[in-house]
């Protein structure tokens, strides 16, 4: 295990206290139970909470700023939060106006979240919650957990953090909130796997000519293992499934997300979405607005998500709208 | 034979021991089908439990379960710490203020913790979780219990059935939890979750066996 | 060799493609010669270009846009441009005010960028050059190569983009663009190597338990190779040869700049960066200004490297000015 | 003998040909003490100098040369790019209008080469370059040259010279280009840049021995 670490159960707190400091003018870090509040919380506003396991920075703490997120609870590596770390966050961020959660669909997440939910309520306080579920690679039926949250979260929390800004009341961020879901679809793979510090080694091991395809964000392997292949063809392995999902149509207007797992180098995220750009244009479908960089990561993995979102005109004003966070920030 | 706090005290001890010497086991087989933290997470939250045991105020059996379970909740995470957590705290809300308990009240604290985790967890027998392990367990222990009366035999037939349970798991197509994600890939590899509430099973037997010999 | 790429031999060009749709309202993409080219160019101020070998994404294209860079010439992977190409990008952003060269220490670049500039000045185009060498990894002496030009080179190039886009004539960027030069020194260590697409093999073999230290942004190993170490030593060899080097001193404001080399996560950026500030307080100086994140890489190196400019008060008016690029954006 | 238009063809076509075989060895070279570009940098140029020359225009020495130089210069980038076009330009102009060289201009062209690396490069003798090998291949050609009046004998003491040369970069420390930033470890490596100069010089006498024999 090769990593930029002291020891393995130090590697969140400590990577947290560089954030506080590098982010000093957007952020406070709280500590014990651990969360990334915005500074100047609470606002005169909903506050839009988020949370998961570390390991996919720049999610979530790196959306806590203007115009995102209130506040994020980073749990242990690839390890859900716990409910007090979603409670105490909630109460910092509730500003009278309620406060929405924002979760990923993992068992873990969903669990501990609706613990903190419920406390929350018993505290007085109006929560509300979205569950994220993007993922095509999985399939989505009552006798399965789900499909699982990623991609769309970030869509997702820049949308509604937008709303929430602008003044939007708590259910009519949770309905932007589960139209921008809806309207979402996401899939990923993996050249390489990674390994969470604690457990010092690999998730998986992979032949130098494997891939594999339908991977989630935490390091596990995906829906099946592949010989490697041109970029072309993986783009179309991962858009394929996709369009055909929601499905997208020739004329729709998407948002066109290229996502780096961690590991994997600018060069090649513009390079796959040049090949993202090509099959939407045999589609006939516009690309309205893009992002390509690495936002919902799984440590040093080598490999790209896509994610689609059809877009309507107030997802692309709220989208436009100002945002100051760590790692996004325009109009301001 | 009467289970006392003291009981109860060696039982958590025994797991917190366990679940670090099997950290790596059970993280590995999280690696295969989930994400590479069970044997972390549980180790964490033990750890935490056995340092806060010591200043435990409440330390009736009821107290020292609930304390558990609470402290699993505070700094398990993932899918097995509100479900573990919610499991000690079903059977400290279970036994009550007893000071000491017989077998009848063991079976219903065990039985209220396993509602406890399908309750929170939505899931049921034959999805390939730690509720594979847990289920035939407790069916096993009522049932030699009710045959024979003999708590420590119907223990030794309840970890075995737990035994049976973890390894049937193996063939299962997960269809709850992380692995589930795997769909198909999922077969063949023993659920963590079920290895862990094995070993758990494990303890309660030798913290009993160790209770009657002693 | 895993990577996200067709064939070898396209992977600049396409992904320059997938660039020019990502960003259709920053850039304009030239081919052949190929260069990254400032919307609505020229512009009527100092033109700023810069250029270099390709690998190091987002430096240089990602820096084009208001407030940076109005060119970048991007070579094969970690191989200079050609002259052709940075003569072409010379004429597209002359507004008649002169052209600044931003040229990193390295042999080629710099022979690559003398012979441009001699034939755009041959063409009547005032050319001003700065070259920067940060590089405290190596020494500096007329009998070497010098040192290399590294992070510097993002700080330089905001400031000075800045300065041009604020009206300043050619020599006044010139000036500006040597004192952060004078004023900036870097550092960088590597956990693994890189493996150049055309060459098919990584530069360089590691052990589990080696890294390089002292590295450049080519791949090449570094000065020494030494037993992996834990983050906070890590940070120590870095931080100790910049420091002492300028040197910085007590009461000094620096910008603290922690780059990751491309496979690096975000995680591990942040804790280096606070391992960087706990070094920094204890010699009393102060961090005004940061920047965390992978903006000068090596492919997908995992590894680090540390800068640190020391700030004067026009540089900081500068560094907080509007910059709209793809890679680095504020203020607007 | 007089060298023609034809000749430096096939040179030309020698040397494309040679760096295209020897690109992954090149290429090692510099991924040792540089960044495994030098052998892809080289047949990138070649390549290109080989689909340009069908529909050259001026098919003189000096044309041939020139453009060889002109599209090393636009396609290979990096350092050997200028340096080795330079050294083309350098010989082309040298060569001037003239339809056919003897000897002497030959040996006039390849030392104006050689300055134009040292103009352009600022490097001399010993600092681990390419100057190495050519530098010694240069003066053995004249010294043999001098002594024999026999071109093709000259070329093959150049030859062996060039060999010597690049051997001999292997101890050097490197003080020029990329190798330098490595310091001593640079030192136990030959430069890639000297086993290209060594390639070139043994197309050169490939061609002048078919030249004869032909
Ligand atoms: N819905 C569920 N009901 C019961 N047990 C579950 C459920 N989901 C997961 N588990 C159990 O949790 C275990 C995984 O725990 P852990 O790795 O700590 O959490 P996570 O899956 O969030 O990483 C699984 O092996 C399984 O036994
Ligand atoms: N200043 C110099 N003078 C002469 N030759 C040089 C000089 N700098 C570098 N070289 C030669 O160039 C070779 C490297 O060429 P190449 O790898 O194509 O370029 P780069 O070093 O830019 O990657 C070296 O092996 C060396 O022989
Ligand atoms: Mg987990
Ligand atoms: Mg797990
Ligand atoms: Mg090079
Ligand atoms: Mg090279």
């Amino acid at each position: 295990m090769k990593k930029l670490i002291n020891a393995p159960e130090n590697v969140v707190k400590e990577a947290l206290a560089g954030m506080a400091i590098a982010h000093a003018d957007l952020i406070d870090v709280h500590f014990d139970p651990d969360y990334i509040v915005r500074k100047g919380a609470p606002h005169n506003k909903v506050g839009v909470i988020s949370g998961g396991g570390s390991g996919h920075e720049p999610m979530h703490g790196g959306f806590v700023g203007y115009g995102m997120l209130d506040a994020a609870c980073p749990g242990a590596v690839f390890t859900s939060p716990v409910p007090d770390q979603m409670l105490a966050a909630t109460k910092a961020v509730n500003g009278g106006k309620g406060v929405l959660h924002i979760v990923k669909n993992y068992t873990g997440d969903v669990m501990n979240f609706e613990m903190a939910a419920e406390l929350a309520a018993a505290e007085g306080i109006e929560v509300a919650s979205v569950v994220t579920n993007d993922d095509v690679a999985v399939e989505n039926s009552t006798w399965t957990a789900g499909r699982r949250g990623v991609g769309v979260t970030v869509l997702l929390e820049k949308i509604v953090g937008a709303a929430a800004e602008a003044g939007a009341d708590l259910a009519t961020c949770k309905a932007i909130a589960e139209r921008v879901n809806a309207h979402g679809r996401s899939m990923g793979m993996a050249l390489t796997p990674c390994t969470v510090p604690q457990a010092g080694k690999p998730g998986f091991e992979l032949a130098e000519d494997e891939m594999e395809v339908g991977i989630g964000i935490h390091g596990e392997p995906g829906r099946r293992r592949e010989k490697l292949a041109p970029a072309r063809d993986i783009a179309e392995m991962l858009a394929g499934p996709i369009l055909d999902d929601l499905p997208f149509q020739s004329g729709d207007a998407v948002l066109a997300f290229v996502n780096g797992m961690g590991g994997t180098p600018l060069i090649e995220l513009y390079l796959m979405y040049n090949e993202l750009a090509r099959i939407l244009k045999d589609r006939n479908i516009t690309i309205a607005r893009s992002l390509v960089g690495n936002y919902i990561t799984s440590l040093e993995m080598a490999g790209v998500s896509f994610t689609l979102l059809r877009l309507d005109d107030e997802m692309i004003k709220l989208w436009d709208a100002p945002v100051h966070t760590p790692a996004l920030r325009w109009g301001m | 034979m009467q289970i006392t706090a003291d009981h109860v005290t060696s039982f958590l001890q025994l797991v917190a021991e366990r679940v670090k010497e099997q950290r790596e086991y059970l993280t590995r087989l999280d690696a295969a089908i989930g994400d590479a933290d069970h044997g972390v997470n549980l180790d964490r939250g033990f750890s935490t439990v056995m340092s806060k045991l010591p200043t435990a105020t409440d330390r009736s059996i009821s107290g020292l379960l609930k304390l558990t379970g609470m402290t699993l909740i505070s700094t398990v995470g993932g899918a097995s710490g509100p479900l573990y957590g919610t499991a000690f705290l079903r059977a400290g809300t279970a036994i009550g203020d007893r000071a000491t308990i017989g077998a009848e009240e063991l079976i219903a604290a065990l039985s209220a913790a396993l509602e406890g985790i399908q309750t929170r967890g939505k899931a049921t027998r034959g999805e390939k979780t730690m509720i594979d392990a847990i289920a035939p367990a407790i069916d096993a222990l009522k049932e030699q219990y009710a045959a024979s009366g003999d708590l420590l035999a119907a223990m030794r037939a309840a970890v075995t059935a737990c035994e049976q349970g973890m390894i049937a798991t193996e063939p299962m197509l997960a269809t709850k939890g992380r692995a589930s994600y795997l769909g198909e890939r999922s077969i063949g590899h023993r659920d963590p979750g079920a290895a862990s509430a094995f070993l758990m099973a494990q303890a309660m037997l030798a913290t009993l066996e160790r209770a009657v010999q002693g």
